[in-house]
């Protein structure tokens, strides 16, 4: 009773008491008091509860558009477009908005590392004066020719920088790669522009301003060359015209999600595209009633239309169109120049825009120009060219290898035989900021920052109309005790000494980025100028890069083209089985977006699955075998097997399986690592001319496995959507 | 039997009892609505009174209530700006200065000031349509003459904003709707 | 006050005005489905992400979803055009009335649906009400899972929550949620425009699903200015409004192709 | 003795008399047994327990114990994810149990209130059986909706209780309604429980020792037997006996309107009110032919007051119920059929086609073609055990009624993007927690107060004669009721 209560008891009560209140006073007082921790010598702006905004480049792909960060309290809430830089005009993608669960990720490397055993998670800390030393000796103990550097995609300043590093010490230049280039075959698009041209450059189609798109493959909407800038694009030929609504073609073996907003999406044989085209071409020229080019002439165009399984009505509607357009244009996409027979599709379809003369006109074919600070084209390596490096490690020609921005294990085939390659180089030094699977063979990873953490800049490949120079910076100060790469190498030069030491004499990258800039400091003809560097690269930051005001967009000449002849044989597929093996990069998670939770969770715009990977099939073709939705294949192909659930998709060649790629890490942290498959490892090693891997000419055999099933997660309905109302739940 | 509990409670020991059970009961809810009132430690006893005596402006130390949302806490450094020059900061006989302040100083380490006045994380409270409205630090945090460490002069919960919000849009409708909108705070 | 709120409700429930304050028009003709007004609204309004079991279960927290539909067999199989659906910030809105405690209400000053988080007591009536589908409950504390914390020191440290919108109520379990035609962005404007002493200018905000989308096919604005691009596009004659029927007075004009 | 011998001067003749000359009818009206003896049955069937019972008891004990408290908690603690609710089915087996629940407690109030103011004779000795199950029955049906909310410990702020956010519960939403009703009919229908308890408890008191007096003591609230008392009572009674009836329809109309009133394809329907209260009324009766078979089975002396006459009375209006409910469920689903809605008709094909159809014709076999086939007979009406089957397959139909009303239909609604088949999980134990705490109640009551209204059966018998007309026997019923 509560005559003798003890005190104890009573603060008990008492502490319930207060706990009950706090909870019965509901939005009532805060209860609980936060402890604030400021930084030290806080700017006032930061503390205020006001957003700070830093303009800054994406480097979730190689696009290079441009951003503003919203910052609060040193923190990075929210990325946003960039409205002023060329390329995107404000506008981001899926992948660009989850720029931030990277630089939050709760698996990125917090300090430089040293592995003993390779392959194995177990590291050991060391300071950074030791990585620089490292890295130093690395550079000096080596005869330079069996120093070799492996870089991502993006033309940035850090590739410049190893240039000239490489070039002072006498080494061979770096090599950049990456998936997507394979993926959308920039080094045949290139190619076929020096063939046709005699400039090797990347071709810029100005789909806008056209009123007929024709795209042989070409998933310009989801990851290709810049999709952002060809989304807008897309949307100007649609929309932006309010007399005329430009119509939209795509061939392609199966609906992509640029597919899906074609206005006629027409299945044609995986391979044919170039038949098509030269097809096309020569109707067209037909029907215009003009000479028909030498290589066109002599089509067979029955022959073509059996062979790509398109009916002959198709065909002449389709030329009719183009005959018609006012200004009609013709994409050679990805899939169909990843092909033994790529270059000469490639070749065929530029042609093509030939014949109907759209070259340097309105809603035509154009020359990406070329970035400010930069004298030719730098493509990334084409597959070939990875070839003959990993040929040079396999036989201890690279003693040390430098990795950054790229996760070759993951995204070279398997068949490409990297990672004995990379089993017989003595020293490998990764700069990952996420412990993806080549960091886990590296002997050393001395962790980049990430993106917005750090400085740089970006050269805009293509995509925008005038020629631009895309400027980074940090956003925020760094979470984690990393380095920026290109003042390691800088540290690491002084260090050294010698021929780098001089070549290289910058005391950090801005310096560095400053020396690159000189040139454009008092151009006119630029965003803005200013009296000197500093002033420069102060307004370099603010307003994001540096680009030209008015466009830059040189005209091909057609006779050129026309004069070239073009033969197109059969494309040639590898191995034996019954489908057409069609992978493609998923176009929410791209080459390296696994690791990010939001974007796993986007569902795939077509199949609206997440967090997995599917195999895409003709619901006919699954009838009869016997498979349904969630049955696990094995998908065998020459070069291995894989193993994954199976999506019955409705708009896919009987003879074709489709697969995303994208997943299947066995690292790369808690979101990435043993989710899915990775298709890429079914891909066997065949170039074409232009020495792409010819990712889309494999054929592959599936076996059903019986009684496996792994539930797909898909947003969409499982009753539903396919309008078969009930048969399936 | 009820009548038996009846008697007792009519008896002596039973008033006794019911007045105790009574009393704590009542200390009991009294103490709990206290525990959610308490001011919390601060690192530095800050003599408020002390110097808003001096005439420093409450603004000087929180800026950003004029501009945005939150006024903002000072860093050491703020403090220092003034403080290096004062000969009582070193005097050991305040040590509240000669030791934290300085100490803080030396080390380079921020202050970890607490935060009196909070309103829930589901309330978005921007102190700049307040102040530009015409109110004064004063009318929410109360009289800062008077008070040597800062605490709430009052419970800072929803029925306490509506009142307000009430009676000085009691005369436009549209005011009203919009200061008595739950969206206005809720979000 | 019971007085005021009573009116409040019955305001969501017999709109008197069909005509709007905020609106929004979407042209499914350049939308691609790229999952950018998605990822967007995701990283703005703090929506957590709900891991592969649950999200295939039907629980994602999208406040934001892009439908689309298959028409046809091979091969003359069709995909309906991307369908963004989102909360339509009904005139007349269903889960207004049937709230028991006003946490969805419909806001006078802005004339959209409110969803009160601190208020909600989670009898998810509201989401069973909503014509659309797009109220999303939190059946879980998802950003307070362990797996997404790293161990410092003893202690669990969430990197993720670093980026928390700070204008922006982090949601608990229990409690349902939905577009708010970011609503902190309205007030922001407001407040800009008002210290400047002047009204807010059309496109001065846009929410954040509009501010991404690559191929503009996202508009906002006012409705009830009649200068303002989302109301002339509103009157586009390609325009129609999902359920109509049904008078919720959705104040989301949707373009269809062609 | 004082409860009767007021009333029935010289009773003890009359039944002699009565016991001499053998009856024909099987009726417990016309055998009467000495009240003395009678009282003693009834405290008899209540003081013995075997250890069978106390095994029963345990069992259920654990069962509440983990599947009610337990899980319970453990939700509270996780949050709804672990239970099976999701887009589009926000609303999951929680609504089940409390339709079901609140059905089940119609059949008490029925049985109690309509047939005593019918003046049903048979109603006499099963009226407190059934009246316990609707005051059980509601506090389960309020535990599931306090169950089914997200932030349940907020749930306070569903009454309307002066606060300093100055806000008021919404009086537009059906479900503040359902609240006011149910409240209602809990403290209606439990008052209306133990007025009637109130003179058994005096006689249970005037026969027991030990704890047990001062239970019953307390509770009989000095109920002497006086004129007053009796009269006091009687009103009582038939105040609240007519008072209680409007509220047992109105409860389960309103809570049909949570529904109802819903903008749902299948829910948006007029007839909903009367179908739920014909429903409620199906499966109250059913639970009441379990529980009075197996008080039977159970309970000593029970044989006596619970005979065949009374299953058959009861197998009637079983039967009466299921056409009436027959009439409302086809009712319900043609008129939505013959309106054509597009939404509506995907709807019904999912019904009768989906995954779920089998639940649909068990529905209707159980709760319409099974009682029309069997309670035609006599035989089976009078046999306890078929009854207590028929009414458990009847329940079985009627949970599958409110199974495919609550998450099936919320499946198919106007997004099709969303249609999704909704999985009860943590559900399943709540719902056995609900249940076995049900049972469990019962089980206590059983031995805690008399389940037989001994007095009433008593008055029953004295009230019926049978008095010599000539040569035979008539029954009469004497005018003092």
């Amino acid at each position: 009773m509560s005559e003798n209560i003890s005190r104890r008891d009573f603060l008990k009560l008492a502490t319930v008491g207060a706990a009950t209140t706090a909870v019965l006073t509901g939005c009532g007082p805060a209860s609980r008091y936060i402890k604030r921790e400021p930084y030290m010598q806080m700017p006032e702006y930061t503390y205020n509860g006001l957003s700070t905004y830093y303009a800054t480049t994406c480097r979730e792909c190689a696009a290079g558009c441009g951003l503003i960060v919203r910052t609060m309290q040193g923190r990075a809430i929210k990325v946003e477009g960039n409205p002023n830089n060329p390329v995107n005009l404000g506008k981001t993608c899926a992948r660009g908005q989850a720029t931030l669960h990277g630089l939050y990720n709760p698996d990125r490397i917090t300090g430089p590392l040293q592995r003993t055993t390779r392959g194995e998670a177990a590291t050991e800390g060391l300071e950074w004066d030791a990585a620089l030393q490292v890295v130093g000796d690395a550079l000096n103990n080596n005869n330079p020719d069996e120093v070799a550097f492996l870089m991502g995609m993006a033309p940035d300043h850090l590739f410049d920088l190893v240039s000239d590093l490489a070039a002072s010490i006498g080494a061979p230049a770096p090599l950049r790669y990456g998936v997507l280039s394979m993926f959308e075959a920039r080094a045949t698009l290139v190619k076929a522009a020096e063939d046709l041209f005699g400039q090797a450059t990347l071709p810029f189609f100005d789909i806008g301003n056209a009123d007929l798109v024709l795209s042989f493959s070409a998933n310009f909407l989801e990851t290709w060359l810049s999709p952002i800038a060809y989304t807008r694009g897309f949307s100007k030929m649609r929309r932006g015209n309010p007399k005329r609504r430009g119509h939209f073609i795509q061939f392609e073996s199966r609906m992509s999600q640029t597919a899906a907003k074609s206005d006629e999406w027409i299945p044609i044989k995986p391979g044919t595209e170039g038949l098509v085209a030269l097809a096309i071409g020569r109707l067209v020229a037909e029907a215009k009633g003009g000479t028909v080019p030498s290589s066109f002439e002599n089509v067979n165009l029955e022959d073509i239309a059996s062979l790509a399984d398109v009916s002959m009505e198709t065909l002449e509607h389709i030329a009719q169109l183009v005959a018609e357009a006012e200004s009609p244009i013709m994409i050679p996409g990805g899939s169909a120049l990843g092909l033994n027979n790529g270059l000469q599709t490639a070749e065929t379809i530029l042609t093509l825009n030939a014949i109907v003369d759209n070259f340097g006109k309105a809603g035509g074919v154009f020359f990406s120009p070329l970035s400010p600070n930069e004298d030719e084209i730098h493509r990334p390596a084409s597959s070939q060219e990875m070839i003959e490096l990993i040929e040079k490690m396999k036989g201890g020609g690279v003693k040390v290898l430098f990795v950054h921005g790229l996760n070759p294990l993951f995204e070279l085939p398997k068949a490409l035989g990297f990672e004995d390659a990379l089993a017989s180089v003595p020293q490998v030094i990764s700069f990952a900021t996420f412990p993806d699977e080549t960091a886990l063979q590296a002997d050393y990873v001395f962790p980049d920052h990430h993106p917005l953490e750090s400085w740089g800049y970006q050269r805009v490949a293509t995509g925008a109309e005038q020629s631009v120079l895309s400027g980074a910076q940090p956003v925020v100060s760094p979470n984690y005790d990393t380095r920026a790469t290109a003042d390691v190498l800088l540290a690491a030069g002084q260090l050294a000494g010698g021929a780098v030491a001089q070549a290289l004499p910058f005391q950090d990258e801005i310096e560095f980025m400053q020396s690159k800039f000189a040139s454009l400091v008092s151009q006119v003809d630029g965003s803005f100028s200013a009296p000197e560097i500093n002033t420069f690269s102060a307004y370099f930051q603010q307003h994001g890069g540096w680009w030209k005001k008015s466009a830059e967009l040189a005209a091909p000449s057609a006779s050129d083209a026309l004069g070239k002849s073009i033969v197109v044989e059969q494309a040639q597929f590898a191995g034996e089985g019954e489908f057409f093996f069609h992978p493609f990069m998923s176009p929410t998670l791209g080459e390296a977006g696994a690791n990010k939770p939001w974007l796993q969770e986007l569902p795939d715009p077509t199949t609206t699955v997440m967090w997995n990977t599917w195999v895409e099939m003709n619901p006919e073709t699954a009838h009869e075998l016997h498979i349904e939705n969630d049955d696990v294949i094995k998908i065998i192909s020459e070069a291995g097997e894989v193993e994954a659930p199976v999506y019955l998709y409705p708009a896919i060649r009987p003879d074709t399986i489709a697969m995303p790629f994208g997943q299947g890490h066995t690292a790369y942290g808690r979101y990435a690592a043993g989710r899915g498959v990775n298709p890429i490892n079914l891909l066997g090693s065949h170039f074409n001319e232009a020495g792409d891997l010819a990712f889309a000419g494999m054929k592959v055999r599936i076996e059903k496995i019986e009684g496996k099933k792994q539930l797909l997660s898909r947003l969409e309905s499982r009753i539903g959507v396919y309008n078969e109302g009930l048969e399936e739940h | 039997m009820i009548r038996n509990f009846f008697e007792w409670v009519m008896g002596p020991m039973g008033r006794i009892a019911v007045l105790i059970t009574a009393l704590s009961l009542f200390s009991l809810a009294a103490f709990g609505i206290y525990q959610t009132q308490v001011p919390p430690e601060q690192p530095i006893q800050f003599p408020h009174n002390l110097h808003v005596r001096l005439g420093v402006q409450c603004l000087y130390c929180h800026p950003g209530a004029l501009r945005g949302p939150s006024p903002g806490l000072p860093t050491q450094t703020k403090c220092w700006g003034c403080h290096q020059q004062i000969a009582k900061t070193f005097d050991p006989n305040f040590p509240e200065l000669s030791e934290k302040l300085v100490g803080y100083i030396e080390r380079n380490e921020p202050i970890p000031w607490v935060p009196v006045s909070q309103v829930p994380d589901f309330v978005h409270f921007t102190h700049r349509p307040h102040i530009a409205a015409g109110l004064n630090c004063e009318n929410c945090h109360g009289d800062m003459t008077q008070v040597e460490i800062a605490e709430n002069p009052q419970v800072m919960n929803m029925g306490w904003c509506l009142n307000c919000h009430k009676s000085r849009a009691a005369d436009d409708p549209e005011k009203f709707t919009k200061l008595t909108d739950c969206g206005t705070c809720h979000y | 006050m019971s007085i005021d709120l009573n009116l409040v409700g019955a305001k969501g429930a017999i709109a008197q005005e069909a005509e709007g304050k905020w609106g929004m028009v979407i042209d499914q003709d350049v939308c691609t489905g790229c999952q950018a007004c998605v990822a967007a609204c995701a990283m703005e309004n703090n929506l957590s992400f709900v891991g592969e079991e649950d999200a295939g279960y039907g629980r994602t927290q999208h406040w934001i979803r892009i439908e689309r539909f298959w028409e046809g067999a091979y091969p003359e199989v069709k995909s309906t055009p991307f369908q963004p659906m989102l909360c339509q910030q009904c005139g007349s809105a269903p889960c207004e009335p049937v709230c028991p405690v006003f946490a969805s209400v419909h806001s006078q000053s802005q004339d959209i649906n409110l969803q009160v988080y601190n208020r909600c007591v989670g009898t998810r009536y509201c989401a069973n009400n909503c014509p659309y589908q797009v109220r999303q409950f939190n059946y879980r504390d998802y950003h307070l899972d362990p797996i997404h914390a790293n161990e410092v020191d003893g202690q669990l440290v969430y990197p993720f929550h670093n980026q928390f919108n700070p204008d922006v109520t982090v949601r608990r379990r229990g409690v349902m949620e939905k577009c708010t035609f970011c609503i902190q962005r309205i007030h922001k404007a407001e407040d800009t425009a008002k210290s400047q002493g002047r009204e807010v200018v059309d496109g001065e905000m846009v929410p954040a699903c509009a501010q991404a989308c690559p191929s503009n096919a996202i508009t906002f604005g006012r409705l009830d200015d009649p200068e303002s691009l989302v109301s002339q596009m509103a009157h586009d004659e390609r325009g129609f409004k999902h359920l109509e029927e049904l008078n919720t007075m959705p104040r989301i004009t949707y373009l269809k192709e062609g | 003795m004082a409860v009767t011998s007021k009333y029935f001067p010289g009773a003890e003749k009359g039944h002699e008399t009565e016991h001499e000359e053998h009856d024909p009818r099987e009726s417990l009206m016309y055998d009467p047994k000495p009240r003395g003896e009678m009282n003693q049955m009834v405290m008899e069937s209540m003081l013995t327990t075997s250890c069978k019972f106390w095994v029963v008891f345990c069992m259920l004990a654990v069962l509440v114990a983990t599947c009610f408290f337990y899980a319970w908690g453990y939700m509270i603690a996780e949050g709804l994810g672990v239970a099976g609710v999701m887009r589009p089915s926000y609303w999951g087996i929680f609504l089940v149990n409390t339709v079901f629940w609140i059905g089940i407690s119609h059949a008490g109030t029925f049985i109690s209130a309509i047939l005593r103011v019918m003046k049903a004779e048979f109603r006499r000795p099963f009226t407190r059986a059934a009246e316990l199950m609707t005051t059980f029955g509601l506090i389960q049906a309020g535990a599931s909706i306090f169950m089914h909310l997200g932030r349940v410990w907020l749930a306070y702020w569903l009454f309307p209780i002066p606060n300093e956010r100055q806000l008021w519960p919404n009086f537009h939403s059906p479900l503040m309604w359902d609240l006011l009703a149910i409240t209602t009919y809990v403290l209606g229908s439990t008052m209306y429980l133990f007025l009637p308890l109130i003179p058994d408890l005096a006689m249970a008191r005037d026969r027991s020792t030990g704890w047990r007096k001062t239970f019953f003591k307390t509770l009989a609230l000095g109920f002497r037997g006086t004129e007053g008392e009796w009269r006091h009572l009687q009103t009582a009674m038939n105040i609240f006996a007519f008072a209680i009836i409007p509220v047992m329809f109105s409860v389960h109309t309103i809570v049909s309107w949570d529904f109802a009133m819903a903008m749902r394809p299948g829910w948006s329907s007029t007839v909903f009110g009367p179908y739920f209260v014909l429903g409620a009324l199906h499966s109250g009766m059913g639970a009441v032919a379990i529980v009075l078979c197996l008080m039977r089975a159970t309970m000593k002396h029970m044989d006596y007051f619970l005979r065949a006459e009374h299953f058959d009375a009861l197998g009637k209006l079983m039967m009466i119920v299921s056409f009436a409910y027959a009439y409302f469920f086809f009712n319900d689903y043609i008129v939505q059929w013959y309106g054509g809605d597009k939404w509506t008709d995907a709807l019904l094909h999912w019904l009768e086609e989906g995954p779920m159809a089998w639940m649909f014709y068990q529905l209707i076999f159980f709760n319409i073609v099974l009682p029309w086939l069997t309670l035609w007979n006599r035989k089976i009406r009078q046999n306890p055990w078929l009854l207590a089957l028929i009414g458990l397959l009847i329940n079985v139909g009627m949970y599958w009624e409110r199974y495919l009303i609550v998450p099936v239909m919320l499946t198919i609604n106007r997004m099709p993007f969303t249609w999704k088949l909704y999985e009860p999980r943590i559900e399943i134990f709540l719902t056995i927690g609900t249940f076995s705490l049900f049972l469990l109640f019962y089980l206590a009551a059983s031995r805690l107060i008399p389940l037989i209204p001994v007095w009433e059966v008593q008055e029953g018998q004295m009230t019926h004669s049978l008095r010599k007309v000539g040569k035979t026997q008539v029954p009469t019923i004497s005018e003092f009721e």
